[in-house]
Protein backbone atom coordinates (compact mmCIF):
# COMPACT_ATOMS: atom_id res chain seq x y z
CA UNK A 1 0.00 0.00 0.00
CA UNK A 2 1.17 3.44 -0.64
CA UNK A 3 0.71 6.12 2.30
CA UNK A 4 1.16 9.66 2.83
CA UNK A 5 3.08 11.18 5.06
CA UNK A 6 3.39 15.05 5.74
CA UNK A 7 6.81 16.38 7.50
CA UNK A 8 7.29 19.23 9.81
CA UNK A 9 9.76 20.98 11.19
CA UNK A 10 13.48 19.57 11.31
CA UNK A 11 11.61 16.70 9.62
CA UNK A 12 10.60 18.83 6.51
CA UNK A 13 13.96 20.51 6.36
CA UNK A 14 16.36 17.86 6.48
CA UNK A 15 13.86 15.66 3.83
CA UNK A 16 13.39 18.99 1.90
CA UNK A 17 9.91 18.81 1.08
CA UNK A 18 6.13 18.49 3.29
CA UNK A 19 5.43 15.07 2.17
CA UNK A 20 6.04 11.90 0.81
CA UNK A 21 4.52 8.80 -0.34
CA UNK A 22 5.77 5.45 1.21
CA UNK A 23 5.23 1.78 -0.24
CA UNK A 24 4.66 -0.20 2.63
CA UNK A 25 4.09 -4.34 3.04
CA UNK A 26 0.08 -4.68 4.71
CA UNK A 27 0.39 -4.93 7.83
CA UNK A 28 2.58 -2.07 8.39
CA UNK A 29 3.10 -1.30 12.01
CA UNK A 30 4.65 2.41 12.76
CA UNK A 31 8.23 1.02 13.56
CA UNK A 32 7.77 -0.31 9.44
CA UNK A 33 7.13 2.99 8.80
CA UNK A 34 9.76 5.01 10.07
CA UNK A 35 11.79 2.41 8.90
CA UNK A 36 10.94 3.17 5.23
CA UNK A 37 10.99 6.23 5.86
CA UNK A 38 14.50 6.56 6.97
CA UNK A 39 15.50 4.08 3.91
CA UNK A 40 13.03 6.10 1.10
CA UNK A 41 15.11 9.47 2.99
CA UNK A 42 18.27 9.07 4.50
CA UNK A 43 18.58 12.29 5.15
CA UNK A 44 16.08 11.77 8.09
CA UNK A 45 17.98 9.23 9.44
CA UNK A 46 19.22 11.34 12.21
CA UNK A 47 15.63 12.09 13.76
CA UNK A 48 14.82 8.85 13.60
CA UNK A 49 15.15 7.74 17.48
CA UNK A 50 13.60 11.33 18.42
CA UNK A 51 10.81 11.52 15.58
CA UNK A 52 7.06 11.63 16.69
CA UNK A 53 4.15 10.02 14.43
CA UNK A 54 0.60 11.13 14.65
CA UNK A 55 -2.13 9.44 12.54
CA UNK A 56 -5.29 12.41 12.38
CA UNK A 57 -4.61 14.30 15.38
CA UNK A 58 -3.00 11.49 17.84
CA UNK A 59 0.16 10.47 18.70
CA UNK A 60 0.69 6.83 18.17
CA UNK A 61 3.36 4.17 19.27
CA UNK A 62 6.01 1.59 17.37
CA UNK A 63 3.41 -1.01 17.66
CA UNK A 64 0.53 0.61 16.24
CA UNK A 65 -1.31 -1.05 12.66
CA UNK A 66 -1.01 1.91 9.45
CA UNK A 67 -4.01 1.75 7.84
CA UNK A 68 -4.13 3.00 3.76
CA UNK A 69 -5.67 6.27 4.16
CA UNK A 70 -4.57 7.45 7.50
CA UNK A 71 -4.02 11.12 7.70
CA UNK A 72 -0.20 10.39 8.78
CA UNK A 73 2.49 13.46 10.32
CA UNK A 74 6.25 13.14 11.39
CA UNK A 75 8.05 15.46 13.22
CA UNK A 76 10.50 15.94 15.24
CA UNK A 77 9.63 16.69 19.71
CA UNK A 78 7.73 19.81 19.85
CA UNK A 79 9.12 23.20 21.18
CA UNK A 80 6.42 25.46 21.09
CA UNK A 81 5.34 27.68 23.44
CA UNK B 1 -11.41 29.38 23.05
CA UNK B 2 -7.89 28.16 21.16
CA UNK B 3 -6.45 29.74 18.34
CA UNK B 4 -3.37 30.20 16.44
CA UNK B 5 -2.23 33.14 14.43
CA UNK B 6 0.01 35.13 12.47
CA UNK B 7 -1.03 38.83 14.08
CA UNK B 8 0.35 39.89 17.66
CA UNK B 9 -1.32 38.19 20.51
CA UNK B 10 -4.00 40.23 22.01
CA UNK B 11 -3.78 39.12 25.16
CA UNK B 12 -6.40 41.25 26.74
CA UNK B 13 -8.97 40.16 24.76
CA UNK B 14 -8.00 36.33 25.16
CA UNK B 15 -8.19 37.71 29.30
CA UNK B 16 -11.22 39.04 29.23
CA UNK B 17 -13.01 35.91 27.43
CA UNK B 18 -12.27 34.06 30.22
CA UNK B 19 -13.07 36.42 33.06
CA UNK B 20 -16.63 36.12 35.15
CA UNK B 21 -17.91 37.14 37.93
CA UNK B 22 -18.46 33.17 38.75
CA UNK B 23 -15.03 33.48 39.08
CA UNK B 24 -12.54 35.49 41.78
CA UNK B 25 -8.86 34.63 40.21
CA UNK B 26 -7.54 35.05 36.39
CA UNK B 27 -4.23 33.79 35.76
CA UNK B 28 -3.11 34.96 32.37
CA UNK B 29 0.65 33.15 31.20
CA UNK B 30 2.22 34.83 28.64
CA UNK B 31 5.40 33.30 26.60
CA UNK B 32 7.47 35.98 24.87
CA UNK B 33 10.73 36.03 23.27
CA UNK B 34 13.95 35.76 25.28
CA UNK B 35 17.23 37.50 24.04
CA UNK B 36 19.69 35.09 25.90
CA UNK B 37 19.56 31.20 26.48
CA UNK B 38 22.74 29.90 27.56
CA UNK B 39 24.87 32.56 26.57
CA UNK B 40 23.95 32.76 23.32
CA UNK B 41 22.04 35.93 21.91
CA UNK B 42 19.00 35.52 19.77
CA UNK B 43 17.39 37.85 17.29
CA UNK B 44 14.05 35.89 16.53
CA UNK B 45 12.07 32.91 16.34
CA UNK B 46 10.42 31.81 13.87
CA UNK B 47 7.45 28.77 14.77
CA UNK B 48 5.66 26.15 12.68
CA UNK B 49 3.22 24.31 13.56
CA UNK B 50 0.72 21.14 12.84
CA UNK B 51 -2.11 23.67 12.65
CA UNK B 52 -5.09 21.03 12.54
CA UNK B 53 -3.25 19.19 15.31
CA UNK B 54 -2.29 21.87 17.38
CA UNK B 55 -5.98 23.24 17.84
CA UNK B 56 -6.95 19.86 18.80
CA UNK B 57 -4.20 19.39 21.13
CA UNK B 58 -4.82 22.92 23.09
CA UNK B 59 -8.35 22.25 22.98
CA UNK B 60 -7.83 18.60 24.49
CA UNK B 61 -5.50 20.52 27.17
CA UNK B 62 -8.56 23.04 28.10
CA UNK B 63 -10.91 20.07 28.43
CA UNK B 64 -8.67 18.27 30.36
CA UNK B 65 -7.73 21.36 32.79
CA UNK B 66 -11.51 21.09 33.24
CA UNK B 67 -11.79 17.89 34.29
CA UNK B 68 -9.08 18.07 36.79
CA UNK B 69 -9.51 21.95 38.07
CA UNK B 70 -13.05 23.44 39.17
CA UNK B 71 -12.20 26.01 36.54
CA UNK B 72 -14.27 28.77 34.85
CA UNK B 73 -13.08 28.94 31.66
CA UNK B 74 -9.68 28.50 29.95
CA UNK B 75 -8.86 29.91 26.47
CA UNK B 76 -5.27 29.35 24.81
CA UNK B 77 -3.37 31.72 21.56
CA UNK B 78 -0.42 30.57 19.70
CA UNK B 79 1.45 32.89 17.49
CA UNK B 80 2.88 31.44 14.66
CA UNK B 81 5.51 33.10 12.04
CA UNK B 82 8.51 35.09 13.02
CA UNK B 83 8.78 36.67 15.94
CA UNK B 84 11.33 39.38 17.50
CA UNK B 85 12.80 40.01 20.72
CA UNK B 86 10.01 40.20 23.82
CA UNK B 87 6.78 39.17 21.71
CA UNK B 88 4.50 37.42 22.80
CA UNK B 89 4.80 33.84 21.36
CA UNK B 90 2.06 32.22 23.45
CA UNK B 91 -0.79 33.61 25.87
CA UNK B 92 -3.07 31.19 27.93
CA UNK B 93 -5.87 32.43 30.43
CA UNK B 94 -7.41 30.61 33.31
CA UNK B 95 -10.14 31.54 35.33
CA UNK B 96 -11.66 29.78 38.30
CA UNK B 97 -13.71 30.44 41.58
CA UNK B 98 -10.29 30.33 44.15
CA UNK B 99 -6.41 31.22 43.39
CA UNK B 100 -4.82 28.06 43.58
CA UNK B 101 -7.03 26.12 41.23
CA UNK B 102 -6.54 29.39 39.02
CA UNK B 103 -2.72 29.03 39.04
CA UNK B 104 -1.81 25.15 39.26
CA UNK B 105 -4.44 24.63 35.56
CA UNK B 106 -1.90 27.70 34.36
CA UNK B 107 0.95 26.27 34.86
CA UNK B 108 -0.34 22.61 33.84
CA UNK B 109 -1.44 24.19 30.49
CA UNK B 110 1.53 25.87 29.16
CA UNK B 111 3.18 22.85 30.61
CA UNK B 112 1.82 20.35 28.66
CA UNK B 113 1.66 22.52 25.57
CA UNK B 114 5.04 22.49 25.42
CA UNK B 115 5.30 18.58 25.58
CA UNK B 116 2.45 17.90 23.36
CA UNK B 117 1.24 20.42 20.66
CA UNK B 118 2.81 20.37 17.74
CA UNK B 119 4.42 23.78 17.12
CA UNK B 120 8.35 23.66 16.43
CA UNK B 121 10.70 27.00 17.31
CA UNK B 122 13.58 27.93 15.23
CA UNK B 123 16.50 29.85 16.76
CA UNK B 124 17.75 32.72 14.63
CA UNK B 125 21.15 33.62 16.50
CA UNK B 126 22.94 36.56 15.92
CA UNK B 127 26.03 34.90 14.46
CA UNK B 128 23.92 34.32 11.36
CA UNK B 129 23.39 30.67 12.07
CA UNK B 130 19.70 28.91 12.49
CA UNK B 131 18.86 25.81 14.46
CA UNK B 132 15.60 24.01 15.72
CA UNK B 133 15.03 24.11 18.78
CA UNK B 134 14.56 20.06 20.62
CA UNK B 135 13.84 19.45 23.85
CA UNK B 136 14.40 16.19 25.48
CA UNK B 137 11.33 14.82 23.95
CA UNK B 138 8.72 13.78 27.13
CA UNK B 139 6.33 12.58 24.26
CA UNK B 140 9.29 9.90 22.94
CA UNK B 141 10.01 8.75 26.23
CA UNK B 142 6.51 8.14 26.85
CA UNK B 143 5.38 6.66 23.48
CA UNK B 144 8.38 4.26 23.60
CA UNK B 145 7.57 3.12 27.13
CA UNK B 146 3.93 1.96 26.45
CA UNK B 147 3.33 -1.93 25.74
CA UNK B 148 1.80 -3.10 22.69
CA UNK B 149 -0.66 -5.06 25.27
CA UNK B 150 -1.68 -1.90 26.99
CA UNK B 151 -2.20 -0.15 23.13
CA UNK B 152 -4.48 -2.95 21.92
CA UNK B 153 -6.57 -3.11 24.90
CA UNK B 154 -7.24 -0.12 25.26
CA UNK B 155 -8.18 0.21 21.75
CA UNK B 156 -6.99 3.37 21.20
CA UNK B 157 -3.78 5.78 20.84
CA UNK B 158 -1.95 7.11 23.28
CA UNK B 159 -2.54 10.99 23.46
CA UNK B 160 -2.14 12.80 26.68
CA UNK C 1 6.00 49.45 40.63
CA UNK C 2 2.95 49.41 43.12
CA UNK C 3 -0.03 51.44 43.51
CA UNK C 4 -2.90 51.65 44.67
CA UNK C 5 -6.13 53.17 42.74
CA UNK C 6 -9.59 54.40 42.97
CA UNK C 7 -10.30 54.07 38.85
CA UNK C 8 -10.30 50.62 37.01
CA UNK C 9 -7.22 48.39 36.63
CA UNK C 10 -5.58 48.67 32.74
CA UNK C 11 -3.75 45.38 33.72
CA UNK C 12 -2.73 45.54 30.18
CA UNK C 13 -0.43 48.36 31.40
CA UNK C 14 0.60 46.68 34.79
CA UNK C 15 1.46 43.88 32.37
CA UNK C 16 3.72 45.76 29.73
CA UNK C 17 5.42 47.16 32.65
CA UNK C 18 7.23 43.94 33.42
CA UNK C 19 7.40 42.67 30.01
CA UNK C 20 11.32 42.60 28.91
CA UNK C 21 13.64 41.38 26.45
CA UNK C 22 15.31 39.63 29.04
CA UNK C 23 12.46 37.61 30.62
CA UNK C 24 10.48 34.37 28.66
CA UNK C 25 7.79 34.36 30.99
CA UNK C 26 4.92 36.63 32.53
CA UNK C 27 2.53 35.81 35.26
CA UNK C 28 -0.23 38.16 35.60
CA UNK C 29 -2.93 37.37 38.33
CA UNK C 30 -5.94 39.28 38.53
CA UNK C 31 -8.62 39.09 41.66
CA UNK C 32 -11.76 39.75 40.81
CA UNK C 33 -15.24 40.26 42.79
CA UNK C 34 -16.58 36.79 42.86
CA UNK C 35 -20.61 36.41 42.98
CA UNK C 36 -21.00 33.99 45.35
CA UNK C 37 -19.22 33.04 48.76
CA UNK C 38 -20.55 29.93 50.65
CA UNK C 39 -23.78 29.98 48.57
CA UNK C 40 -24.24 33.62 49.59
CA UNK C 41 -24.40 36.39 46.97
CA UNK C 42 -22.58 39.38 47.02
CA UNK C 43 -23.76 43.00 44.90
CA UNK C 44 -20.43 44.71 45.50
CA UNK C 45 -17.35 44.98 47.86
CA UNK C 46 -16.09 47.84 49.27
CA UNK C 47 -12.26 48.08 49.55
CA UNK C 48 -10.30 50.10 52.27
CA UNK C 49 -6.62 50.57 52.92
CA UNK C 50 -4.15 52.21 55.09
CA UNK C 51 -2.71 53.47 52.24
CA UNK C 52 0.85 54.28 53.35
CA UNK C 53 1.57 51.17 55.06
CA UNK C 54 0.01 49.04 52.21
CA UNK C 55 2.47 50.92 49.65
CA UNK C 56 5.32 50.27 51.60
CA UNK C 57 4.20 46.26 52.70
CA UNK C 58 3.25 45.95 48.28
CA UNK C 59 6.89 47.34 47.51
CA UNK C 60 8.29 45.12 50.31
CA UNK C 61 6.63 42.39 48.89
CA UNK C 62 8.35 42.72 45.37
CA UNK C 63 11.68 43.05 46.83
CA UNK C 64 11.50 39.91 48.92
CA UNK C 65 10.18 38.21 45.81
CA UNK C 66 12.92 39.63 43.68
CA UNK C 67 15.80 37.99 46.27
CA UNK C 68 14.28 34.72 46.39
CA UNK C 69 13.29 34.29 43.04
CA UNK C 70 15.54 35.42 39.73
CA UNK C 71 12.61 37.15 38.24
CA UNK C 72 13.08 40.22 35.81
CA UNK C 73 10.53 42.86 36.61
CA UNK C 74 7.43 43.16 39.63
CA UNK C 75 4.16 44.86 39.60
CA UNK C 76 1.47 45.45 41.97
CA UNK C 77 -1.59 47.39 41.90
CA UNK C 78 -5.16 47.57 44.07
CA UNK C 79 -8.06 48.97 44.06
CA UNK C 80 -10.15 50.93 46.61
CA UNK C 81 -13.72 51.85 47.01
CA UNK C 82 -16.61 50.45 45.77
CA UNK C 83 -15.84 47.32 43.06
CA UNK C 84 -18.33 45.74 41.94
CA UNK C 85 -19.75 41.93 40.66
CA UNK C 86 -16.84 41.44 38.03
CA UNK C 87 -14.52 44.29 38.55
CA UNK C 88 -10.46 43.40 39.27
CA UNK C 89 -9.70 44.42 42.93
CA UNK C 90 -5.94 43.52 42.77
CA UNK C 91 -3.56 42.92 39.26
CA UNK C 92 -0.19 41.78 40.09
CA UNK C 93 2.29 40.18 37.48
CA UNK C 94 5.89 39.38 37.25
CA UNK C 95 8.14 38.28 34.51
CA UNK C 96 10.79 36.14 34.89
CA UNK C 97 13.57 34.47 32.29
CA UNK C 98 11.72 30.72 32.61
CA UNK C 99 8.33 30.37 33.67
CA UNK C 100 8.93 28.17 36.97
CA UNK C 101 9.98 31.27 38.61
CA UNK C 102 7.19 33.36 37.34
CA UNK C 103 4.53 31.53 38.45
CA UNK C 104 6.09 30.49 41.80
CA UNK C 105 6.19 34.66 42.85
CA UNK C 106 3.16 35.22 41.55
CA UNK C 107 1.59 32.73 43.77
CA UNK C 108 3.93 34.20 46.79
CA UNK C 109 2.72 37.72 45.94
CA UNK C 110 -0.71 37.23 45.61
CA UNK C 111 -0.80 34.69 48.91
CA UNK C 112 1.71 37.25 50.88
CA UNK C 113 -0.76 40.33 50.11
CA UNK C 114 -3.59 38.82 51.59
CA UNK C 115 -2.01 38.10 54.70
CA UNK C 116 0.18 41.40 55.48
CA UNK C 117 -0.59 44.20 53.46
CA UNK C 118 -2.85 46.23 54.93
CA UNK C 119 -6.31 45.81 52.29
CA UNK C 120 -9.63 44.94 54.04
CA UNK C 121 -13.00 44.94 52.18
CA UNK C 122 -16.19 44.40 53.27
CA UNK C 123 -19.13 42.29 52.02
CA UNK C 124 -22.67 44.06 50.44
CA UNK C 125 -25.05 40.85 50.35
CA UNK C 126 -28.05 40.88 48.31
CA UNK C 127 -30.19 40.49 51.17
CA UNK C 128 -28.87 44.27 52.29
CA UNK C 129 -26.23 43.67 55.24
CA UNK C 130 -22.89 44.22 55.06
CA UNK C 131 -20.18 42.44 56.95
CA UNK C 132 -16.39 43.00 57.00
CA UNK C 133 -14.76 40.16 55.95
CA UNK C 134 -12.40 38.65 58.63
CA UNK C 135 -9.95 35.66 57.35
CA UNK C 136 -8.16 33.94 59.73
CA UNK C 137 -5.40 36.15 60.83
CA UNK C 138 -2.08 34.71 59.92
CA UNK C 139 -0.49 37.66 61.04
CA UNK C 140 -2.09 37.36 64.67
CA UNK C 141 -0.77 34.01 64.65
CA UNK C 142 2.84 34.95 63.85
CA UNK C 143 2.84 37.95 66.22
CA UNK C 144 1.51 36.08 69.15
CA UNK C 145 3.88 32.95 69.00
CA UNK C 146 7.05 35.97 68.39
CA UNK C 147 8.89 35.53 72.46
CA UNK C 148 10.46 38.92 73.47
CA UNK C 149 13.54 37.58 73.81
CA UNK C 150 13.84 37.20 69.91
CA UNK C 151 12.11 40.55 69.03
CA UNK C 152 14.66 42.29 71.75
CA UNK C 153 17.75 40.81 70.11
CA UNK C 154 16.34 41.23 66.87
CA UNK C 155 15.94 45.03 67.54
CA UNK C 156 13.58 45.26 64.93
CA UNK C 157 9.65 44.47 64.09
CA UNK C 158 8.49 41.13 62.41
CA UNK C 159 6.98 41.98 59.57
CA UNK C 160 7.25 39.95 56.91
CA UNK D 1 2.18 60.28 77.92
CA UNK D 2 -0.67 60.85 75.29
CA UNK D 3 -0.39 58.63 71.96
CA UNK D 4 -2.59 59.29 68.73
CA UNK D 5 -3.88 55.79 67.61
CA UNK D 6 -5.54 55.56 64.33
CA UNK D 7 -8.25 53.01 63.27
CA UNK D 8 -9.14 51.21 60.36
CA UNK D 9 -11.71 48.72 58.96
CA UNK D 10 -14.13 47.48 61.44
CA UNK D 11 -12.36 48.84 64.18
CA UNK D 12 -12.89 52.55 62.68
CA UNK D 13 -16.81 51.00 62.22
CA UNK D 14 -16.94 50.20 65.99
CA UNK D 15 -14.83 52.84 67.28
CA UNK D 16 -16.56 55.43 64.97
CA UNK D 17 -13.93 57.21 64.64
CA UNK D 18 -11.04 56.95 62.56
CA UNK D 19 -8.22 58.13 65.32
CA UNK D 20 -8.27 58.87 69.02
CA UNK D 21 -5.98 59.77 71.43
CA UNK D 22 -4.60 57.50 74.33
CA UNK D 23 -3.04 57.80 77.85
CA UNK D 24 -0.84 55.50 78.63
CA UNK D 25 2.05 55.28 81.66
CA UNK D 26 5.36 55.25 80.33
CA UNK D 27 7.20 52.53 79.51
CA UNK D 28 3.71 51.78 77.53
CA UNK D 29 4.26 47.54 76.17
CA UNK D 30 1.46 46.64 73.20
CA UNK D 31 -0.39 44.86 75.35
CA UNK D 32 -0.90 48.12 77.79
CA UNK D 33 -1.81 49.89 74.35
CA UNK D 34 -3.86 47.66 73.56
CA UNK D 35 -6.07 46.89 77.04
CA UNK D 36 -6.09 50.93 77.44
CA UNK D 37 -7.85 51.07 73.99
CA UNK D 38 -10.55 48.52 75.41
CA UNK D 39 -10.86 50.61 78.21
CA UNK D 40 -10.97 54.09 76.31
CA UNK D 41 -13.54 52.23 73.23
CA UNK D 42 -15.52 49.29 74.90
CA UNK D 43 -16.90 48.47 71.76
CA UNK D 44 -13.71 47.41 70.13
CA UNK D 45 -12.96 44.65 73.25
CA UNK D 46 -14.64 42.25 70.31
CA UNK D 47 -11.73 42.65 68.46
CA UNK D 48 -9.13 42.87 70.62
CA UNK D 49 -8.19 39.27 70.59
CA UNK D 50 -7.29 39.59 66.45
CA UNK D 51 -6.21 43.28 66.81
CA UNK D 52 -3.22 43.74 64.65
CA UNK D 53 -1.32 46.84 65.70
CA UNK D 54 1.69 49.02 62.97
CA UNK D 55 4.30 51.43 64.23
CA UNK D 56 5.24 53.17 61.55
CA UNK D 57 4.58 50.88 58.67
CA UNK D 58 5.91 47.73 60.61
CA UNK D 59 3.73 45.33 62.68
CA UNK D 60 4.42 44.71 66.35
CA UNK D 61 4.31 42.30 68.94
CA UNK D 62 2.51 42.66 72.22
CA UNK D 63 5.52 42.88 74.35
CA UNK D 64 7.23 46.17 71.84
CA UNK D 65 7.26 48.95 73.60
CA UNK D 66 5.27 52.57 72.22
CA UNK D 67 6.98 56.25 72.24
CA UNK D 68 4.98 59.03 72.73
CA UNK D 69 5.61 60.16 69.29
CA UNK D 70 4.78 57.16 67.64
CA UNK D 71 2.66 56.67 64.40
CA UNK D 72 0.23 53.92 65.76
CA UNK D 73 -2.28 52.00 64.00
CA UNK D 74 -4.77 49.17 64.71
CA UNK D 75 -6.84 47.53 62.83
CA UNK D 76 -8.37 43.59 62.18
CA UNK D 77 -6.68 41.18 60.29
CA UNK D 78 -6.39 41.82 56.84
CA UNK D 79 -8.84 41.34 53.79
CA UNK D 80 -7.43 42.38 50.28
CA UNK D 81 -6.95 40.96 47.05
Amino acid sequence: MNVAVRLFARARKLAGTDSLVLTLTEPASVRQLKERLGETCPALRPLLPQLLVAVGTDYVTDDMLVAANSDIACFPPVSGG
Amino acid sequence: MVRLTREPIDYAALTERVRSSQAGAVVLFLGTVREMTAGRRTIALDYEAYPEMAIIKMQQLCDEASTRWPITAAAIEHRLGRLELGEISVALAVSSPHRADAFEAGRFLIDRLKEIVPVWKQENWDDGTTEWVHPDSTMTAKLAMQSPSHEEADGRSETN
